[in-house]
């Protein structure tokens, strides 16, 4: 089991701030995570076909060679916007 | 001290400048940097905005940012304060502050962690506009700027 | 509001940065830079220290240096404040303060000014130490840093 | 008749913080008025023969080719150490 973390204009984009999901055992990195989440269609395609979304792993940026593991918190967002 | 802080509440800058060098007699240069609400962005008059964050993530990319200019400079001093929640024009919504022996250091430590703080800490500004509310877009100019750090 | 002052009086660098961006939404960047008095100079403790300076020509070098920077950045606002006299450890000594849109244009004009006004504004330090008072001399690094903005 | 003021460190050399002084007609810049107050010898020998006095006219900074003039104020001082 993960838990993931939506933020901002995705978390409004997909209505869910968060889920836990049982990671499949082909699902070993964030690069297959997001093709897992991209194949549920409708605004999960659209949102995890785009470029620009950066992901964490136990909130620790990361990127799509980025390992994943059960247990792990992993999120998706825009880039950051703050300062 | 603590070194870095995420919050609602507005933030006292004078008594952020003053604790970073009050006992300190080696403290030769103190550099701030402050961020502030503007009333307009991309032409549109902005009325609020709401800043999300990552909670736990936010803090964990602060200290990161402050331990990697700590380490690269001569540093005496660090504080960096972000807010979060809902802010109006002229509201400040980031400090940054650095102190130490000499200016160099400080300038460039100080230029630093606003560079990366914009292109790494988990924070997204979502504007309110006659228009409606809209998500601010990340401008390439910050990935720029945080990239010449690496040269 | 005057941009430069040259005073033997302490000043509040909370209400220059306060002055620096109140009333106008536009800004949203602010750089300040507080020099401060060392309790250490050359490996020897240091007890006082006195600015001497040439009355009329220091307001002349610094108006100049403000108006250079305002010329090269995009500003809107620049406080120059510096103190003469008798300092003590830990006194800020000077405060360059700059407001901008932006904040690339705040940090270079900032860090001009203070680099400029340590190589061509007449202001001369003498301190005091355990073996007598001394003049300090011109650091070498000073105009190298001026150098760097003629590149 | 021009004002000649000194400061800091060369003030105190030459024990004098400014003079008055008729402008012999050949000199015409910053470099001929060194020389001449160098001839004076003593002190002001040794303190205009350094390279690293600075000047000014009329509350400029100056340079050795720049002109002076009747009614000039000028100034000779020590590297600044401002700021």
């Amino acid at each position: 089991m993960i838990r993931i973390l939506y933020f901002a204009r995705l978390r409004e984009q997909l209505q869910t701030d968060s889920e836990r999901l049982e990671l499949p055992a082909d699902i070993t990195d964030i690069a297959a995570l997001s093709r897992l989440l991209r194949a549920r269609g409708g605004v999960w395609e659209e949102a995890f076909s785009g470029p620009t979304l950066m992901s964490a792993v136990n909130q620790e940026v990361a990127n799509p060679d980025t390992a994943i593991a059960d247990g792990d918190e992993v999120a998706f967002f825009p880039p950051v916007t703050g300062g | 001290m603590n070194r870095i802080s995420v919050q609602t509440e507005p933030f006292d800058i004078a008594a952020v400048q003053d604790k970073l060098r009050a006992g300190n007699p080696a403290v030769g240069a103190l550099v701030s940097f402050i961020g502030l609400m503007r009333d307009i962005n991309e032409g549109d008059a902005v009325s609020t905005m709401t800043l999300e964050h990552y909670p736990g993530m936010t803090e964990k990319a602060l200290e990161a940012i402050v331990a990697e200019a700590d380490e690269r400079w001569d540093l005496m001093g660090i504080r960096v304060i972000h807010r979060v929640g809902e802010l109006k024009p002229q509201d400040p919504i980031v400090l940054v502050a650095v102190a130490s022996a000499h200016r160099g250091e400080a300038f460039r430590a100080c230029e630093f962690i606003i560079d990366y703080l914009k292109n790494r800490a988990p924070f997204w500004k979502k504007e309110r506009t006659a228009a409606g509310e809209r998500w601010v877009d990340a401008r390439h100019s910050d990935k720029e700027a945080e990239e010449r750090w690496s040269e």
